[in-house]
């Protein structure tokens, strides 16, 4: 571990509340480091030779002056100056070995191998910004073609879904034509309703199996139809509403209305013509 | 005749040499500025960007000519000038991919019913169903490939008779079409209940190919009614 | 006899020499697919498109040689090919730059470190920088698709490592991590190998997906934090 690690790890934990105030705590220096670096700097010469012992009095004299001048430094430019009074004093002690079992050069050189490599990672990053970047300096195609994407679907079902779907819907119409047979059933009720039609519009005698033509267009629906108007009409003659007549076994029936009810339903057969009759 | 061939061949490297050596600068401007713009440019926006004294209309022709042969060309629409794909390699710019569906209940149903039941008329089918069929779902189990129209029934109407395909027992992993099971072993699977009418039947189904008594031969012109459009056709 | 034969030669190096004459169609094929893609591809996807028999590594090299004098070069980025306008003409292009974000001299000095130490760590970043980064940094350069958590050391507390990704190198032109300018020289420094006892081998950055040793890839959760662009532009 290099000793300059130590006030950042303790930064950590403190400064994670307000992080902004960090940034430009010194006229514009992005930390400790960059404040040496620009420090250095100023002694021209390579980082590898520089003086440490002649930088740490830089730092200590700028943090002097920054103190003077404002209330409060950021705790890292703080924690660097002890740092360095601390290395300063080592540096200036005949030669000991510290607490870490580093010596005081070894603390020097690794405090200048940081600031080089800060050094050449800002040389890099300036090496790669001048490279022409794209959307600034280099331009791909502006008005890009799409690829035209042609779905080919490809269905899947399973044997189980062909068969269940088969079964489901036979069963299902099996229990269907059940229900339209029901249908096909012209009921007692809607043959009288459809005879009482044909009392009252004919007078005379009518062929009941014309009359019912209307009703029997539907093949399956003529056996139903024949059936339940030859019933209801029995029961009209049974009520006294209606008369039937045949000559012979399977002649045409008539049928009229019966004149008795006439004068009960007058109001209601209110057709002239079973009057003249 | 080498000699002939090394002159004809030195010439076109010096034809080749001396274009790439006379190509005005102007031409790269206006190479760049076209492809790296956003929207088709006009000859002024273009003559704005470019040294003042260039020939820009003659300068766009030239261009124009050069990626005439090339997979993109230099096209002028509505007076702006543009890069655009070769109009003959469209074909390039699409893929083709495959999209897994699952059929609807309407379609697999239907398709049931054509397995046991065909040679079978979409009125034949609509009767089993109980529901009068979407055209849709014919379409679809066309597209599919499982089903195609045989022929049509020699009935007043003449209606066309669906059938299943050799894709279609591939895909169900069937031998043969009366692998599929018949009305006991649909019994014996739960699929159908006991509860079932007399007289209730199966029919034991049959894809053979050949045209039943009661079929006529498709038309040519059967096929094209829209009901079974070509696959590259079909959008989503 | 001899005739016969000199006449057959003939036109055995006729038919050789009008071939090469002529432009080779998968040349239009390529321009036509590298001009229409908004992104750069690979040598797999074009492969893909072209007739089977191509080579589609030679004919990339005619056609990055062909466009070489041009205003629009093809380049090859992130070990996918692409048109780009000419890097001397951005002069000329400037203008239609879309206002690209100016990063931080933070950001910058972050987007290095990830770039030539890759993979990186938070900490081993502010070790470098001497800061504590502010949280702002590293989500800028996310955002930015420049940078990418990669997975999390093997160390206690599991930190999250960092890398650069393929819109890095497509947006500075670089076809690989080694061609980082001056990577050389900083490899060369001894300056990367940070925390390393000397003798290690200096680390040479890398973007390779493949995690390292230290590494352990990133659990489902970890790019939930609206930090991290989405993983499918990560890989692209």
């Amino acid at each position: 571990m290099t000793p300059g690690d130590l006030p950042f790890e303790m930064d950590v934990a403190e400064r994670a509340a307000d992080e902004p105030a960090l940034v430009v705590d010194v006229e514009g220096f992005e930390g400790p480091l960059d404040l040496l670096l620009v420090l250095a700097r100023q002694q021209k010469v390579d980082l590898a030779k520089i003086s440490i012992l002649a930088l740490a009095n830089q730092y200590l004299v700028f943090i002097e002056e920054a103190r003077k001048l404002r209330l409060e430094l950021a705790a890292d430019y703080l924690v660097m100056a002890a740092w360095l009074a601390y290395l300063k004093s080592r540096l200036l002690l005949p030669e000991t070995s510290g607490p870490d079992g580093m010596s005081a050069e070894d603390m020097a050189t690794a405090l200048a191998n940081r600031l080089r490599r800060l050094e050449a990672f800002r040389h890099v990053a300036e090496q790669l910004l001048v490279r022409p970047q794209l959307g600034r300096d280099i331009f791909a195609r502006g008005q890009p073609e799409p690829i035209a994407e042609i779905k080919h679907p490809q269905y899947s079902a399973t044997l189980y879904d062909l068969l269940s779907a088969y079964a489901v819907q036979r069963q299902k119409s099996v229990l269907g034509h059940v229900r339209f047979a029901k249908r096909t059933v012209w009921s007692l009720a809607e043959a009288r309703i459809a005879l009482e039609r044909l009392l009252g519009q004919a007078a005379d005698w009518s062929r009941l199996d014309q009359f019912l033509l209307a009703y029997m267009v539907e093949p399956a629906l003529v056996p139903t139809v024949v059936a339940s108007s030859f019933a209801a009409s029995l029961e009209m003659v049974r009520e006294g509403v209606a008369e039937l007549h045949q000559h012979a076994a399977f002649a045409p029936i008539y049928m009229r209305r019966r004149m008795v009810v006439r004068e009960v339903t007058s109001d209601s057969g209110a057709t002239p013509s079973p009057r003249a009759t | 005749m080498a000699s002939l061939a090394e002159r004809r061949l030195t010439i076109v490297q010096n034809e080749v040499e001396s274009m790439s050596e006379a190509r005005p600068e102007e031409l790269r401007l206006l190479e760049a500025l076209l492809f790296a713009s956003a929207e088709p440019l006009d000859e002024t926006v273009l003559a704005a960007r470019l040294p003042a004294d260039t020939d820009v209309g003659d300068a766009l022709n030239r261009l124009q000519a050069e990626y005439a042969p090339r997979g993109v060309n230099l096209v002028r629409v509505a007076g702006k000038w543009s890069f655009r794909t070769a109009s003959d390699l469209s074909w390039l710019l699409t893929k083709d991919s495959v999209v897994t569906r699952k059929l609807s209940r309407a379609a697999i149903e239907t398709l049931a019913i054509v397995a046991y039941h065909q040679p079978v008329t979409r009125v034949e089918i609509e009767e089993v169903r109980g529901v009068v069929a979407s055209k849709g779902t014919l379409d679809v189990l066309l597209e599919t490939g499982w089903v195609r129209p045989r022929g049509r029934r020699k009935t007043p109407g003449r209606p066309v008779t669906y059938g299943t395909t050799e894709a279609f027992l591939s895909h169900f992993g069937l031998e043969r079409l009366d692998d599929l099971p018949g009305l006991d072993e649909l019994k014996g699977s739960g699929l159908l209940d006991g509860r079932l009418p007399a007289g209730f039947a199966v029919p034991v189904p049959s894809d053979d190919p050949a045209l039943r008594d009661d079929e006529d031969p498709l038309e040519p012109g059967d096929l094209d009614f829209g009901l079974a459009p070509p696959p590259s056709r079909v959008e989503e």
